[in-house]
């Protein structure tokens, strides 16, 4: 596969490593009353689409950026690249 | 033998002769010939023997669809099982022998199983062998074993190189023949960067193979033109004894390039290259394959596809037999006799099954119409066929043509369908192929040779278009379009003998009409219930034909059965090239430690830590054992002083404003307090809770942590921190510099290790006050280099680490040792330091294997409430603080004498080793200088509340079973004072 | 007492295999420059102004006589400049706060590859496409080869800067090597 | 009809035209006791089990394709109960002992061929992780011996044992494991199956479920409704998509596993072998072929096929352990989509809903669980109550905190 990386351009994805949903950035509040529920669910509960993905990659042998990549889980087509930060930030997380 | 079957004409050069052997017997061919076309030209049919009942076979085709002439290429570690000899280029003393035969290939005592073949019909051995029970592995299956293979690998280290490559193109195209030079050619002129690849040695595809006229001149010249313009362009790169292997993901393409295997040696040089192209388009030019036609005895040597006795002729110079009859049910069998005759071969007859008109007229040569080969003759060579008009005809060959099957397979790498085409009976690529993929020519139905050149330059100037190279459109060279007209016509029906459909499996139609009788009726139910298609041809000859069959038994249409899926590789590849030069000690990256040099001229063992290698220990020469040199490390250490490398422990420079902040939510246990110039143990839990890794934190400056890992995690521990800061908590002001590579880093331990290096560090106050336990700072050591200075301990005792950059680790290793002279300072190695650690009680990998909680580790405590932490929420789920779970214990064994593993299980005195009673594990164990005895860590259910318990080690895998006393994990020094002192 | 000497990952090592050379770089300081979201502008301003060196791109690498600047991460340059002491004093004296320094020198192998072939030795490890119209002169890619994390620079038309993990030295060197020898 | 060696003679001396298929086609009917969605090994071993063993009445197994179209039809063979987990082991010593009569009790030969198993170890951690995981197989009654690198070079004289960059330190060996012809137990469960009256309904998908005040109470499929008193999933690779339709989300990721084939070679490797430094673990087929594989591919994936990368380590792994395969040729390349969970190790559960029952999460080992799977299934079907080898496998043990985490890599599919 080849993921074009949003600064570098295409590049082979044996340089990325793969974690998975990107809900893994909507991290709950630890200490939330709920919040055991909700790591729960976080943690282990997965949508698994069979169709449009988004998922984690971090440039391990590259530029050490996470990106959140738009894929077809069927067809392995990649229609979106971005910087995994500037999702968190657009998804309102901070510090 | 002489050449006997040679003919005039031909690509082969008559005055560079070469010797080969095959099964000994020593023969003569030309440079060009391959070893089919050698062994034809030399007279001989026999070559191997079928996979299943062992039937005689001889050379079926002229090129990579070969079922037959599979045979063992050179000898010892160079020997090449089930190599296609119409594929192998003639080298001088090239040696062959053919395989899957017990006693010589003429006599076969295996072709019994020939005679038994009416009880061996498809998947007779799920219908059997099931009694007596024990018999399967003991007589029935190696029976079977042995009997099934083709054939044998010489058991010894294959000694050539492989290597592999990435290339990058515009377009690449797979393929050149007609259609493909055409593409190369205007792409080239359009000026894309392209590569073009044939698995040949020659480029021109069937050009070579056939008389045709292109522009006016032959086709065999045209293909030298093309050739010739194609190589003056820098733009072009091309690449012969090149298979375009798989269609891989956006535009990725697998190529094996064979760059020696056509010659004798391959000298230091890889044998073949595999190479990764990175496409933006691609273009699949692979022509067609003929497939022949199911009659009764179709199997026998001298029996060919029409498309090979061509070849053989026109591009070999290779008569394959003295009287040809040629049997086909298409126009391109009659355009095989007609070039035939023009030779000066002997053609008698044509057969074929359409009422119709002779397809063309051929002095000297019966056209019978309307008729089929319905049996033949000759065990081991072709002698005699019959007809279905009654009429029999002496021949020594037989030409058969059942039609052209499009090379889809890289089409349908990435699960496309292929689609049915009634007008050329072949499956033609269906409409979703992979991305950026064009098919063009005989691959794409276009059967011709007009339409072939047509589609190839169409196909190539569009694509050029679409990349946006819109300047130069060349030419389109043009030739006449030969007939192709077709009976769907598969097979031979109502004679009893065997008709052969995969002429390797030995699968024929009347497996065919078993496996649809008992319910085989899928495509893929039928391949895998007759292993139809899955030789090492892969079908290429016969899936279509036993698809036709399967339908006709069915009654269905052959686009309702379907078609079966095709896989990469298109042709098998070796495993070695997919192996490439990753092999030995170049299977992965070996990273040295700073001291290594040295600690090699100390003679010191090493050993692997993932890629690291570190010493292990340092024998001296009265040391009689490892163990010896091991305690003597140890002891000295404790009493004295020792140094050891512990720069691959991962490090990681943490900077910036928030970095205080960061680390609190990273570590478990609180950081955001620690004062500047202080040392803090810090836990981290993967967010399931579970324990993930811990080490030492140093705090520099208010925004400059150094953390420290453990040396197998140092990668993933990094990668983690990068998702928190970028996806967690993107707005921190903190940024993290990997320093495992810049530091060398060594530990001195031992009551002396202060004043060894009071002589080393310049200027800082090393008294328990000025320097006390867990102090840190930047110093400067051996009158001026920049280091750090860290006062931790691992081993338990007074104990320091200091570091300074990787390029003084060899000068500061044997400084330190100067220093420690009076001391009879020790180096210690990865054996010493783990025997402290566990006598400290210190958990490492052994213990925090990835299911470990703090809680098993009795460290749950450091687990903060009062902060979210990466972990602490799961870490907090019913089961993992049950009182019944596993904790941490230190164990010694009852007996002094004794010696315990790690490995053991914890049970209980008098009860037996079953799943039920299994209270935990030995995680490590030692031997320990300071007790005189092993001692060891290990998880028991409870265990936290039951020191002073005696318990069994119960080692099973090992066969011992001995009595230990549970303890506190922290054996050595309990109150720590040492450590403090 | 004595003060230490040095030794560098790969001893100087020098050599030529067919049309290749190869040699080894060790007369320079390596330091990292950790750029806070908030000063990015002052950075970019002092190194101008200070080295005369524009801010690179994370494909483009930028140089002077002065120093050579790689874009390694998104808020993280390397700076490349003649061997001192004590880079992270020397340059936090000129770049202050604007960026969180440290020394990555002896982090670093540097492998010098030149000669008409050594684009088609690379191409036996190198999986980023190398055409001189794409990967121009002072281009740069962090990548992977056999394994290794690797930082590829063109600095003229058929010689290219390669660097990888200090530790890992000698098996890259065997890496880029081999593919010498398997092209010559 | 019964086979045996006379059945064949007797068919072979009449040209072999009166076989009978192997199994009915028969209409689906309009409800059933039990409904087994998947007409994999999983579902089918079920159906054989619950008909057989648990007297199970009026069942029907729904295949969207061809049964034995799943990863029982493409896997690499292997069977072995050598885990260390007590959540594990006894489960897959159940299996391995039902393959030990599995011609027997289904008068098929799936050509279960107990060669043995051979785990390498490279380190002296890798080494007592392997002594702690033998004795957990000894404890739980099966078999398991530590070989030192001696005994390794007398069995497996071919392996690298110069020139290795991670040298063999020890293995762990199980010789009553081995390998299965995969197709062939598909087809023997179906034989069984459809003997004991279960409908194999091929053709057959499951477009979702009916429901009733919150009940399941049969399948909405596109050959009409069917009603059951019992549904039963089981359908490996798209556990996900299928469990959706039922408003489940499930602690499962879907991901490719590519396997290998050679050249069919003459005899070569004695049993399976692993290689604990590298991806790479291989055995021999009955017909010759070297079959091999190594890791996932490591992305969610329901294509079926893999990619480059994982080819080329898994075989730079085969050569370095054993480059005497360099000159073999591989053949074929496939890939199979694994049901990975989030700590490895599969659920046989009932789920929060009424008459809908779950089995998955097999990963890429569910080949050698087949018979354990399906009669811990049947099982649970016949009794709703979980069989005590498979009461860990539930579906809330994340929420407790019970993870059975053999690989100790956390709620990670792609690594586990």
């Amino acid at each position: 596969m080849i993921i074009n990386h949003p600064l570098l351009g295409p590049r082979d994805a044996n340089e990325f490593v793969h974690l998975g949903d990107e809900s893994l950035i909507d991290r709950p509040d630890g200490m939330a009353d709920d919040a055991a529920n909700k790591f729960h669910d976080y943690m282990y509960l997965r949508d698994n689409p069979a169709g449009k993905y988004r998922e984690l990659w971090y440039h391990d042998a590259g530029d050490r950026s996470w990106l959140v990549v738009t894929r077809d889980t069927l067809t392995h087509e990649i229609f979106n690249v971005e910087l995994a930060r500037d999702v968190a930030r657009a998804r309102g997380r901070s510090k | 033998m002489s050449q006997s079957f040679r003919i005039n004409g031909g690509l082969t050069d008559r005055s560079k002769p070469i010797n080969f052997t095959f099964n000994n017997k020593k023969m003569v061919g030309y440079e060009g010939d391959t070893l089919a076309s050698a062994l034809l030209a030399n007279g001989q049919r026999l070559v191997g023997r079928s996979f299943k009942y062992h039937r005689p076979r001889g050379i079926f085709s002229a090129g990579s669809e070969e079922p037959n002439a599979l045979v063992q290429l050179r000898t010892g570690a160079y020997q090449e099982p089930n190599t296609r000899a119409t594929v192998t280029e003639l080298f001088d003393g090239l040696t062959a022998t053919s395989q899957n035969h017990r006693g010589s290939l003429g006599f076969d005592f295996m072709s019994v199983t020939d005679l038994l073949s009416p009880f061996l019909g498809a998947g007779f051995y799920y219908k059997t062998f099931m009694w007596p029970k024990a018999f399967w592995e003991k007589i029935y299956e190696p029976i079977i074993r042995s009997s099934a293979g083709l054939g044998s690998l010489s058991m010894l280290e294959d000694p050539d190189k492989y290597d592999k490559g990435f290339l990058h193109c515009d377009l690449l195209i797979a393929g050149s023949g007609p259609s493909g030079l055409a593409a190369a050619l205007a792409a080239g002129h359009a000026g894309l960067r392209i590569i073009i690849a044939d698995e040949d040695y020659l480029l021109g595809g069937r050009l070579l193979e056939e008389d045709h006229n292109i522009e006016g001149i032959s086709g065999q010249d045209w293909v030298l033109q093309a050739l010739a313009e194609l190589t003056e362009m820098s733009n072009v790169r091309i690449l012969p004894r090149t298979t375009i292997y798989g269609a891989y993901d956006h535009g990725i393409y697998g190529a094996l390039e064979r760059k020696t295997d056509h010659l004798a040696h391959s000298g230091d040089k890889p044998r073949q290259v595999l190479w990764r192209i990175y496409s933006k388009r691609a273009m699949i030019c692979g022509g067609a394959t003929e497939r022949s036609i199911a009659f009764p005895n179709n199997d026998r040597p001298g029996i060919m596809l029409a498309g090979a006795v061509r070849a053989y002729a026109t591009r070999y110079g290779v008569a394959t037999g003295n009287k040809i009859a040629i049997f086909t049910n298409n126009d391109t069998g009659w355009q095989t006799a007609v070039e035939l005759v023009a030779k000066g071969v002997n053609v008698v007859a044509i057969i074929d099954p359409r009422d119709t008109a002779p397809r063309a007229h051929i002095s000297g040569v019966a056209m019978i119409m309307g008729a089929s080969v319905c049996n033949t003759s000759g065990r081991k060579a072709l002698n005699r066929i019959t007809l279905t008009n009654g009429q029999t005809l002496n021949v020594d060959c037989l030409a058969v043509s059942g039609g052209w099957s499009p090379n889809v397979h890289l089409t349908c790498h990435q699960r496309g369908r292929p689609i049915w085409n009634d007008t050329i009976a072949g499956f033609v690529p269906g409409g979703d192929l992979p991305v950026g993929q064009f098919v063009a020519g005989a691959a794409n139905g276009d059967m011709t040779l007009g339409a072939a050149l047509k589609s190839g330059h169409k196909t190539a100037t569009l694509i050029a278009k679409d990349l946006g190279f819109t300047t130069n459109v060349s030419k389109e060279a043009k030739a006449d379009d030969e007939n192709f007209a077709i009976k769907q016509f598969w097979h031979v029906t109502g004679y009893k003998q065997r008709a052969w459909i995969d002429l390797q499996n030995d699968v024929t139609t009347k497996d065919i009409k078993q496996s649809q009788a008992e319910g085989f009726r899928s495509v893929e139910h039928l391949k895998r219930y007759t292993t139809l298609g899955m030789a090492t041809d892969q079908g290429k000859t016969s899936n279509v034909l036993g698809l036709a069959v399967m339908a006709e038994a069915t009654g269905k249409t052959i686009p309702e059965t379907g078609t079966t899926i095709f896989r990469p590789p298109y042709s098998p590849v070796a495993i070695g090239a997919f192996g490439g030069r990753e092999r030995g000690q170049h299977f992965h990256p070996t990273r040295l430690a700073p001291s290594h040099k040295w600690a090699d001229e100390q003679g010191a063992e090493f050993v692997e830590v993932g890629n690291w290698m570190r010493a292990q220990w340092f024998p001296k020469s009265d040391d009689k054992t490892w163990r010896d040199s091991v305690d003597r490390e140890v002891k000295k250490t404790r009493t004295s002083v020792g140094v050891c490398d512990v720069s691959t422990l991962g490090k990681i420079d943490i900077k910036g404003r928030d970095a205080a902040e960061f680390l609190n939510k990273i570590y478990s246990n609180p950081f955001a307090k620690v004062p500047v110039g202080r040392v803090r143990y810090g836990l981290m839990l993967r967010e399931d809770g579970i324990c993930y890794d811990d080490g030492t934190t140093a705090r520099l400056a208010e925004d400059h942590f150094v953390m420290t890992t453990t040396t197998a995690n140092a990668v993933l521990v990094y990668r983690n921190m990068e998702f928190a800061r970028q996806c967690l908590f993107p707005n921190l002001d903190v940024h993290l510099i990997s320093t495992t590579d810049q530091w060398a880093q060594f530990a001195i331990a031992g009551p002396n290790s202060r004043a060894v290096l009071s002589k080393i560090i310049d200027k800082v106050d090393m008294s328990n006050d000025g320097f006390p336990f867990m102090a840190c700072s930047n110093v400067t050591v051996c009158g001026g280099t920049p280091g750090r200075l860290f006062r931790i301990s691992f081993s338990g005792e007074l104990a320091y680490e200091v570091a300074v950059p990787v390029r003084y680790g060899d000068a500061l290793i044997r400084e330190i040792i100067k220093a420690g002279e009076e001391f009879d300072i020790t180096p210690y190695g990865t054996e010493a330091l783990g025997v402290m650690r566990i006598e400290k009680g210190h958990v490492t990998g052994a213990e925090l294997n990835g299911q470990v909680t703090a809680f098993n580790v009795n460290m749950n405590n450091m687990i903060s409430t009062k902060k979210d932490s990466i972990g602490s929420v799961l870490s907090r789920r019913e089961m993992m603080i049950a009182d019944d779970q596993v904790r941490l214990v230190g164990v010694k064994t009852v007996e002094i004498s004794d010696s315990l593993a790690s490995g053991a299980h914890f049970v209980a005195k008098g009860e037996k080793p079953t799943t039920k009673n299994d209270q935990g594990w030995v995680a490590s164990v030692c031997y320990s200088p300071h007790f005189e005895q092993h001692i060891g860590l290990g998880f028991l259910e409870r265990g936290h509340e039951r020191h002073g318990e005696i318990i069994r080690a119960w080692d099973g895998v090992r066969g011992t079973d001995i009595l230990v006393e549970i303890v506190s994990a922290h054996m050595y020094d309990p109150e720590g004072g040492l450590q403090r002192g | 007492m004595a003060k230490l000497s040095s030794l560098s990952p790969l001893n100087g090592y020098q050599e030529s295999i067919g049309s290749i050379s190869l040699r080894e770089i060790n007369d320079y300081s390596l330091v990292s420059l950790a750029i806070p979201q908030d000063t990015t502008k002052t950075f970019a301003k002092i190194i101008k102004d200070e080295f005369g060196v524009a801010m690179p791109t994370s494909v483009m690498s930028k140089t002077n006589k002065k120093m050579r600047l790689l874009m390694t991460q998104p808020d993280q340059i390397f700076s490349i400049i003649p061997q001192v002491d004590d880079p992270e004093k020397d340059l936090s004296k000129i770049i202050g706060n604007a960026a969180y320094i440290t020394d990555q020198t002896d982090a670093w192998v540097v492998l010098e590859i030149s000669g008409v072939t050594s684009r088609t030795a690379l191409e036996r490890i190198c999986q980023v496409d190398l055409d001189p119209n794409i990967f121009k002169l002072n281009a740069m890619a962090r990548t992977t080869m056999e394994h290794m994390a690797t930082i590829i620079i063109r600095t003229d038309v058929d010689t290219f800067l390669l660097m990888s993990a200090s530790s890992s030295a000698k098996s890259f060197l065997h890496a880029v090597k081999l593919s010498a020898q398997h092209i010559s | 009809m019964r086979y045996s060696a006379l059945s064949i003679l007797k068919q072979g001396l009449t040209g072999n035209k009166s076989w009978k298929p192997v199994w009915r086609e028969p209409e689906p009917k309009k409800s059933y006791d039990y409904i087994i969605v998947g007409g994999g090994g999983h579902g089918l071993a079920t159906a054989h089990y619950l008909a057989k063993v648990f007297g199970g009445k009026n069942i029907a197994v729904l295949e969207k394709g061809w049964i034995g179209s799943g990863n029982i039809g493409r896997n690499t063979t292997i069977v072995r109960s050598n885990y260390v987990l007590d959540g594990n082991q006894p489960f897959y010593e159940m299996s391995i002992k039902l393959w030990e009569g599995l011609e027997q009790d289904l008068n098929y030969n799936a050509m279960m061929s107990q060669r043995g198993i051979l785990n390498l170890a490279h380190s002296d951690g890798q080494r007592d992780a392997y002594a702690r995981r033998g004795n957990a197989m000894l404890m739980s009654g099966a078999d398991a011996e530590l070989l030192d690198r001696d005994a390794i070079q007398k069995m497996c004289p071919f392996l690298s044992f110069d020139n290795e960059r991670f040298p063999i330190k020890a293995g762990l060996l199980q010789r009553r494991a081995g390998t299965a012809r995969h197709d062939a137990v598909a087809w023997g469960y179906a034989r069984s199956a459809d003997i004991h009256g279960v409908d194999i309904i091929q053709n057959c998908e499951v477009t979702g479920f009916q429901m009733k005040n919150g009940k399941c109470i049969g399948v909405e499929t596109n050959r009409g409704p069917i009603k059951a008193k019992k549904t039963a999933v089981c359908v490996a690779g798209s556990s996900s998509r299928v469990m959706e339709k039922a408003g489940m989300r499930l602690p499962i990721e879907s991901h490719v596993l590519q396997a290998f084939v050679s050249e069919g070679l003459k005899p070569t490797i004695p049993g399976v072998i692993t290689y604990g430094a590298g991806h790479f673990y291989v055995s021999q087929s009955d017909k010759g072929g070297l079959v091999f594989g190594g890791d996932i591919d490591g992305y969610n994936s329901y294509a079926q096929r893999g990619n480059l990368p994982v080819v080329e380590d898994v075989c730079s792994g085969g050569m370095s352990i054993m480059p005497m395969i360099g000159r073999a040729r591989l053949l074929r390349m496939w890939g199979g989509v694994m049901d990975m969970s989030m700590d490895g190790s599969p659920f046989i559960d009932k789920t929060g809903i009424d008459g809908l029952y779950f089995n998955g999460g097999w990963c890429y080992g569910g080949f050698k669980a087949t018979p354990a799977s399906g009669y811990c299934y049947a099982h649970l079907l016949a009794t709703d109550t979980p069989h005590a080898n498979a009461r860990q496998m539930r579906l809330d043990r994340f929420m407790r905190g019970n993870m059975i985490d053999e690989k100790g890599v956390g709620a990670q599919p792609n690594l586990h």
